[in-house]
């Protein structure tokens, strides 16, 4: 079922490359001066909207300022929130979720009633909503994503909790008279975590895509702030005569989450081989 | 037994709305600043008793119970307020522009479909295969916005095949919903290409191949629904895209609807719309899992409730 | 035999997946009225033989074949198209599970109905009005024997009982009046009862003049069905000959060895079967030394029982709201060193008593006692302790062990007080001594459960059981899913556990042939309900419950 | 109102005070060559939707005065040459004291809904202005805010309108859309309602008629067939020649080029400096200054940094604002050199232009000079340990272009060392800031076709005197700006005040917006009036 391309994709050549981009995307989050000696920040108003050529591998926008440049920096944003934000979703969830899936079940099934109505909602609404509240920021928009990836993490750190719970070995530890926090924490808790484990790393690239929404509508940080999402945003109206503008944050967002969702079903794919 | 089961449901039904409400109330009570403010759009001339008779004929001066419970007496008479913004009704505000949406969302939904299906079923062969899905991977993980610009910038700006902006008609409709759709489409396809292969491993296609059943008969007799239901278990995450969708698309497109007014209604903080689009969300959620129950029902006849054991064990 | 037309002609059948031969040269024939049974244990290439009649090999399987004649046509050179014209037609194909081989989405009647719409009226390729689809549906059930089947027509699979399915499958694949009927484990996921009904009707069939290929890894279940018998190891296919000869004067060792380590039951005395047993000549287990007269397992001896069980009842809530008793009124008395089988069918409670005597579920009414000290109704704190003293083996090991774990720590879990205190150096010796004692190699301490053979798994399954110095193992079907030959050395192994441990076995089973090599006693459920009980000789040869004697009587025998 | 040009004009802003809209009649905008057909469809595609702010009487939008002109009337027109024509109005006289302004209506003019035009109509407007109910801002302050005293009716012809103190701008204001006139029915029947706006609510006596509302989409508009009373010497005499104008919401400004270029609308406002290059021959584009304040910094003066006159000028000349403005606005917009734009009536300064440029060096100097002369880790300035850092303040949404700018002045200053901290806050946390004086400097635009504007600038108190200036002198030569009717008085002291701000450097102007209207060539005799805001009532379709 695999051939060809996917093959190529699915395969080793794709998972190597998946891992490297994402190296390299991180190592400009981490160090973004070794890819770039320029200035995020500084103009050039003698080298306004020039083509992608040797000194501007990417162009240069409307204040001459280095586009290369400034994607090179803007990962630091997108994947600090990418991450951030999915980190602290992950933690809120399996807390919430492991709590639920072994609480009894009044308060399991009330816990759940919430995270169903929260559920209601599209993700990218209740960030949308989350930023109605909050006001529009950096921060907030981090925030925003990041609660709106929470209800998902909860669901599955339940629904997983529940598996797990009724697994043949947690009940095999429960007739070897193991105690109950043994069990959660040497069967439960580990074999919870590799599922959203392979989940958070999907959800680092939905979680990118949806922060660079709020910022490409405006809610996010302003510019001059090298986000992705912004830097989209600020070359739409240039995608007439500097399409280069709107174009490589596009698809540096597109190839990050394309890399992390590779690597997160691979290893989706590595845990469900050993099942 | 069947009544009053459908009586359950019924509740299950309301008490999520009613929790959306709730929810919406409350978060949006914690919303800085004085909404009377915002609703003047901070006009400076409005004097500090001119806001005060605003506020009282709001009904913002009373107590949070009292405020809770005159909003929700209102909201089961379908009465969701007044917009700040647009001075209108926000049942009028949403009733206008869930047209637009509907349609953005129909289109979308069919073109999805399409493709979807297009990529599961009839795309044979390993190097095509191969190629919609890295394609479906593709349009998976690209932004909508950044799709829609795409599209815009090639298709309506460069080729000048359909207009750029508005809602008129077929041609302005292609676009906006070609963005949505394909995402939606991209997961859509792969898991109906998952669902029929995993049933075409199933011991009953090779008795269906074992009777002389050919490719096509095979998927639309027999795989093609087995596929349908994890495709269906989607369902709420694909009107989450459409209206999510919609947000972005009807913003880049420059499209009339609840996405623009929603956006709209955020920024300007206008909050009896956001209370209402809230309250509308969970009520179109709380529909689609009764469209989707209901599905499961027809394709699937083993569905029932599952048994569950009475006091004793635990 | 009314004639002698062969209808399955195939001599070369060789199946390769890349390097790898799964089949080797295979070459056999089935006359019309004939039926051959194809005998092996899993990876004997004998499923891929049976598809290859049907053009059905998976992808990546490279076929070469000298002849190859399905019902009067040569199907050497056939596309899948042409495979499709004769599939059903000429050919019908009938596996082992109903519930997921008719489609469960689908009206069972659909599935029948399938092949007339594919090939026409009796495979003639003539459409057929739909009025006389529906009338020749109907027939086609009634011929299997499927009682009212016109409403039976309009039901889904999981709506109809496991025979009932079964029948519905048969008839779908004869719905075409194929000359050969392809039979893949055909009673395999059926009870006993049922399964004697399968096979009547197969042999009915057969008597009608049909050719049927029944692939089975069971040989008492296709002696009393074929007329010859193919017994195939690793592809190739090591004796063949007519049913009788092969089961009495078997050549090839396999086929001796395959005869040994199949249970039986009621031939012979039991320490006989033992000895014959080549392949764990060291095991000696002594019978008996147990009063177990007539009568039963109540309280006939003074000493307290290990463990205890007083009119147990446990309840469950069908989705329409009503009760249903999984288990009614049942006492059970366990005394040390005894072992005692818990026999009967499919939904008779037998899996839901297992989890109350291993207090893994309380009941709605009745208690249990373990060595005299109330073990059901008691809150988990206070029976956590006594648990090593009472372990479960079940039919699925792979899934009670945490799949990140490896061998060494899986055991390790079950040691308990002072054992699991030890320094790390005595633990492992002591893990060590305990892989020892069920046969496994030290070697497979670093491994993960999803590395091991099934034999493997269930082996340390028992090593962690017995980390725990048990004087009880509650044993739920542990051998159903395993070859015969590695069932065989699992059941040695237990036997000699309880020689030589003193372990008592709660040995729940629906395998009379089992429980009969390993238990004592032995006590007959059904419907939550115990029906019969006492020494195991006596109940299994002279049953007084009529449910027993049909349970019995239906135990396939070999001649 | 602000103004601030580009893809966005602003919506919900914070403004009160004067601003004229003289209609600046004959600009020609478009001229097709080919045949003028009656009747037909011209469609319009504007960036903003004013929902929610249709009241003309209280709405602070620009767009909202662009689309509510062609359904509602005024008294008086204005005209090029600065003279002010009768409308609904056929004379006027003013009292010798200039307190009191009294008007002789037409009794030929109906609403569209059929009520007639009276005197009482006029009171029944304008005392809905003051109303405080009414929440306005804009028109209440065109009708000269306190000053104002009241309107009563003479006979049913007759109306006079009164004032406590001489207010120099009225005739001029009256012209405005924002004084317009409501049918009397509507305000008594759908007062609460007119915010909404729409079909029905939105009823005047103008040549078109609100005929269709889409919130977010569309405005639909038709002629009103019995139209007989345009202004006084208007090319365009009675009914409208177009059947209907269709007005297209697209806030993209790339979409909105690409609209018009694509022919999916015929003409298109306030477009994109930037996106005029994709804009070909067979389109018309006019460009109109926009009158008022141009687009400029407001350094506020009681704060430390600013409070020096030579930081102040320092400031100012411490970029490349040419290099700047060419860079973002592609030779669209032009650098200012006043605080009033070119276009604003009796009173632009030409002396100064080209008076200042960018000179680094004397900006060093002058900062060194001023004890700003260490320098920190940074590389920014510092004096007494204290970094030379100014928090520049502006109300989210930043448009793009004004942005660009800013990263522009911020970057260039920051070559001098000298810190510019930009803080882009909600509209309502902008307020607070702004209210409480926690800011360097702030921006924006004033459009207004008066230069009273400047008193709510300059003046102490005043409510757009951002720079905290208060200087009796200034605020004295701002009273008698007010109270004098005659041209070249006015243009005098309102020289004086330009001049004194460019010696001062309390508000720095960047750059004069433009309006720039472009058509295709289907359409002709589409009129501006002195903001470059399109007339309808001329126009026509060519074949």
């Amino acid at each position: 079922m695999s051939g060809g391309l996917t093959g190529w994709l699915r395969g080793r050549v794709g998972l190597i490359a998946a891992v490297l981009l994402l190296v390299v995307v991180a190592a400009m989050a981490v160090a973004p001066w070794i890819f770039t000696p320029l200035d995020p920040l500084a103009t050039d108003t003698s080298q306004v909207l020039q083509p992608p050529a040797w000194g501007h591998p990417f162009g240069t926008d409307q204040t001459g300022r280095d586009v290369f440049t400034r994607v090179v920096y803007g990962a630091s944003y997108s994947l600090g929130v990418g991450v951030g934000a999915t980190a602290a979703a992950l933690v809120v969830g399996i807390i919430v979720g492991t709590l639920a899936g072994l609480a009894p079940r009044v308060i399991d099934s009330v816990a759940m009633r919430g995270v169903e109505i929260l559920l209601a909602f599209p993700e990218f609404l209740i960030a949308l909503f989350a930023i109605a509240v909050l006001g529009p920021g950096p921060v907030n928009v981090a925030t925003a994503v990041g609660v709106a990836a929470v209800p998902a993490y909860i669901r599955v750190a339940r629904a997983e909790t529940l598996v797990v719970r009724r697994s043949g070995y947690v009940e095999a530890a429960r007739g070897l008279g193991v105690h109950p926090l043994r069990v959660a924490v040497a069967h439960i808790v580990p074999n919870t975590l590799r599922p959203l484990g392979v989940i958070a790393t999907i959800g680092i690239g939905t979680t990118i895509v949806a922060a660079a929404g709020l910022s490409f509508l405006g809610l996010g940080p302003q510019d001059p702030t090298p986000e992705w999402g912004l830097l989209l945003s600020g070359g739409r109206n240039l995608l007439g005569q500097a399409w280069w503008v709107a174009f490589f944050p596009g698809v540096l967002i597109t190839l990050t989450v394309v890399s992390a969702t590779v690597v997160g079903r691979r290893l989706r794919r590595a845990g469900e081989g050993r099942a | 037994m069947v009544l009053r089961r459908i009586l359950a449901r019924v509740a299950g039904m309301l008490v999520v709305v009613w929790g959306a409400a709730t929810a919406a109330f409350l978060v949006l009570k914690l919303v800085p600043g004085d909404p009377v403010d915002v609703m003047l759009g901070v006009s400076a001339q409005a004097s500090p008793e001119l806001k005060q008779s605003i506020r009282a004929e709001l009904g913002l001066d009373q107590p949070l119970v009292v405020q809770y419970l005159s909003y929700l007496s209102r909201l089961v008479r379908g009465d969701f307020g007044t917009s700040y913004q647009l001075r209108l009704p926000v049942t009028e505000v949403i009733g206008q522009q869930l047209g637009y949406t509907l349609q953005l969302a129909a289109a979308s939904l069919a073109i999805a479909l399409v493709i979807a299906l297009v990529g599961a079923v009839l795309v044979h062969g390993r190097a095509a295969r191969g190629v919609f899905s890295v394609l479906e991977l593709l349009a998976i993980s690209s932004p909508p916005f950044w799709i829609g610009l795409v599209l815009l910038s090639v298709f309506a700006f460069g080729l000048g095949w359909f207009p750029v902006a508005g809602a008129d008609g077929i041609q302005s409709l292609i676009l906006p919903a070609l963005t949505i759709a394909l995402p939606v489409a991209g997961i859509l396809g792969q898991v109906l290409r998952t669902g029929l292969e995993d049933a075409e491993e199933q011991p009953f296609v090779t008795s269906a191949r074992a009777r002389g059943a050919g490719p096509a008969r095979l998927v639309l007799r027999h795989t093609l629904r087995h596929a349908a239901i994890p495709a269906l278990t989607l369902a709420g995450y694909i009107v989450g895209s459409l209206l999510g969708g919609a947000v972005v698309v009807e913003s880049v497109f420059a499209r009339p609807g609840l996405g623009r007014v929603a956006l709209s209604a955020i920024t300007n903080r206008d909050l009896p719309v956001v209370m209402g689009i809230i309250v509308f969300t969970a009520i179109v959620f709380v529909l689609v899992n009764l469209l989707v129950d209901l599905a499961y029902r027809a394709i699937d006849p083993r569905i029932h409730t599952p048994t569950t054991a009475i006091r004793g064990a635990r | 035999m009314i004639e002698n037309r062969e209808v399955v002609r195939i001599s070369g059948l060789t199946v390769r997946f890349g390097q790898t031969v799964v089949v080797d040269s295979v070459s056999l024939s089935v006359a019309a009225g004939e039926c051959l049974a194809i005998v092996g244990e899993s990876g004997s290439g004998k499923t891929l033989t049976a598809r290859a009649l049907l053009g059905l090999l998976p992808d990546g399987a490279s076929v070469a074949v000298d002849e190859l004649v399905i019902d009067g046509v040569d199907a050497r050179r056939y596309s899948q198209r042409d495979w499709r014209r004769i599939r059903g037609a000429r050919v019908g194909l009938v596996s082992q599970d109903a519930l997921v081989s008719l489609d469960p989405l689908r009206r069972v009647g659909a599935e029948v109905a399938e092949v007339i719409e594919i090939h026409g009226a009796r495979g003639s390729g003539e459409r057929m009005p739909r009025a006389g689809i529906v009338d020749t549906v109907t027939g086609m059930l009634a011929r299997v024997a499927v009682p009212e089947p016109a409403e039976r027509a309009r039901q889904y699979p999981h709506e109809l009982s496991g025979g009932l399915r079964q029948r519905a499958l048969i008839a779908s694949a004869l719905a075409g009046e194929p000359g050969v009927l392809i039979a893949d484990e055909p009673t395999t996921a059926l009870d006993v009862t049922v399964q004697a009904q399968v096979l009547d009707l197969l042999a009915g069939l057969r008597r009608d003049g049909l050719g049927i290929v029944v692939i089975s890894h069971d040989l008492a279940v296709v002696s009393g069905l074929a007329d010859r018998v193919a017994v195939m190891k690793d592809g190739r296919i090591v004796e063949e000959g007519v049913t009788d000869e092969v089961l009495s004067r078997p050549q090839h060792p396999y086929t001796q060895m395959l005869l040994a380590a199949a249970p039986r039951l009621g031939d012979g005395p039991f320490a006989d079967r033992v000895a014959a047993r080549r392949r764990s000549p060291s095991i000696e287990i002594t019978p008996g030394g147990l009063d177990t007269a007539a009568g039963g397992l109540l309280d006939q001896r003074e000493s307290t029982p290990l463990l205890h069980a007083t009119g147990l009842g446990r309840d469950f809530r069908r989705p329409d709201g009503s009760l249903r008793s999984a288990v009614d009124d049942v006492s059970l008395v366990v005394h040390a060193g005894a072992s005692i089988g818990v026999v009967g069918e499919s939904g008779s409670g037998k899996t839901t008593l297992a989890r109350l005597l291993l207090a893994f579920d309380d009941p709605n009414r009745g208690s249990v006692s373990l060595d005299g000290v109330e073990w059901s109704g008691v809150p988990e704190r206070r029976r956590r302790s006594r648990r090593g003293d009472i372990q479960l083996i079940s039919q699925d090991p792979l899934g009670s062990f945490d799949p990140r774990y490896t061998v060494a720590r899986i055991v390790a879990e079950g040691l308990r007080g002072d054992a699991r205190r030890t320094s790390p150096g005595d633990r492992a010796a002591r893990i060590r001594q305990l892989l020892d004692s069920v046969g496994l190699d030290a070697s497979l301490e670093g491994r993960r459960p999803h590395e091991l053979s099934g034999g493997q798994r269930q082996r340390v399954a028992i090593a962690r059981a017995l980390a725990s110095e048990p004087r009880i193992l509650v044993c739920d079907e542990p051998v159903s899913a395993l070859d015969v030959s590695i069932q065989a050395t699992i059941i040695d192994l237990l036997n000699a556990l309880r020689r030589d441990l003193g372990v008592a076995l709660v040995f729940v089973s629906h395998d009379l042939a089992v429980v009969a090599q390993l238990c004592d006693e032995v006590v007959v459920m059904k419907d939550g309900r115990v029906v019969e009980s006492g020494a195991t000789d006596r109940v299994f040869r002279h049953p007084e419950h009529p449910f027993t004697r049909a349970l019995v009587a239906a135990v396939p025998r070999m001649p | 109102m602000f103004s601030r040009p580009g893809s966005f004009r602003i919506a919900g802003s914070l403004a009160l005070v004067v601003s004229a809209a003289l209609v600046l009649a004959g600009c020609s905008a478009s001229a097709g060559t080919g045949e003028k057909v009656e009747g037909g469809t011209i469609s319009f595609g504007v960036d903003v939707d004013p929902v929610g702010h249709l009241d003309v009487h209280s709405s602070q939008l620009d767009i909202n005065a662009i689309l509510q002109r062609p359904v509602f009337d005024s008294l008086v027109s204005q005209k090029a040459d600065g003279t002010i024509v009768p409308w609904l109005a056929t004379s006027w006289q003013v009292s010798d004291d200039q307190l009191q302004y009294t008007f002789t209506l037409r009794d030929d003019v109906t609403f569209s809904d059929g009520e007639k035009f009276d005197a009482a109509a006029v009171k029944a407007n304008f005392d809905h202005i003051v109303d405080p109910a009414t929440e306005s801002a804009q028109a209440s302050s065109l009708i000269g805010g306190e000053y104002y005293a009241g309107t009563e009716v003479i006979d049913p012809t007759t109306v006079r309108v009164s004032f406590s103190q001489p207010y120099a701008p009225f005739l001029a204001n009256a012209a405005s859309v924002q004084l317009g006139f409501y049918s009397p029915k509507v305000l008594a029947e759908h007062a609460s309602e007119l915010k909404a706006g729409g079909p029905g609510i939105s009823v005047g006596s103008g040549p078109f008629i609100l005929s269709k509302y889409t919130p977010g989409s569309e405005l639909v508009y038709t002629k009103n067939p019995d139209y007989n009373w345009a202004p006084e010497g208007a090319t365009a005499q009675g009914p409208a020649t177009i059947d209907e104008l269709d007005v297209k919401i697209l806030p993209e400004s790339s979409v909105r080029t690409s609209a018009l270029t694509s022919g999916q609308v015929d003409v298109i406002g306030d477009t994109a400096p930037s996106s005029l290059t994709q804009v070909g021959d067979n389109f018309t584009v006019t460009s109109t200054e926009s009158p008022g304040v141009p687009y400029s910094l407001y350094l506020n003066v009681t704060r430390p940094v600013f409070s020096d006159v030579t930081v102040r000028k320092a400031f100012a000349g411490g970029f490349d604002l040419d290099a700047a403005v060419k860079a973002v606005f592609n030779d669209s917009y032009q650098r200012a050199y006043s605080i009033l734009g070119p276009t604003t009536p009796d009173s632009y300064d030409a002396a100064l232009e080209k008076s200042a440029s960018f000179d680094a060096d004397a900006a060093n100097d002058a900062l060194d000079a001023a004890g700003w002369s260490e320098r920190d880790s940074d590389g920014y300035r510092t004096k007494d340990g204290k970094r030379l850092s100014a928090r520049w303040i502006s109300y989210t949404p930043v448009n793009e272009d004004n942005a660009n700018l800013a990263n522009l002045i911020q970057d260039g200053l920051k070559k001098i060392g000298f810190e510019v901290v930009h803080d882009q806050l909600e509209p309502g946390a902008y307020l607070d800031a702004y209210l409480a004086g926690d800011y360097d400097l702030t921006d924006w635009g004033f459009l207004s076709a008066d230069a009273d504007v400047l008193r709510s600038h300059l003046g102490t108190g005043g409510y757009q005197n951002a720079s905290h200036l208060s200087d009796p002198e200034i605020d004295a030569t701002l009273a008698s700006a007010v109270a004098t009717t005659d041209g070249s008085t006015r243009a005098e002291l309102y020289t004086k005040l330009q001049q004194w701000n460019a010696e001062n450097a309390v508000i720095v102007p960047l750059y004069v917006p433009e309006y720039i209207l472009a058509s295709s060539d289907k359409v002709s005799g589409i009129e501006v009036d002195i903001h470059g805001w399109p007339l309808f009532s001329g126009a026509s379709l060519t074949k």
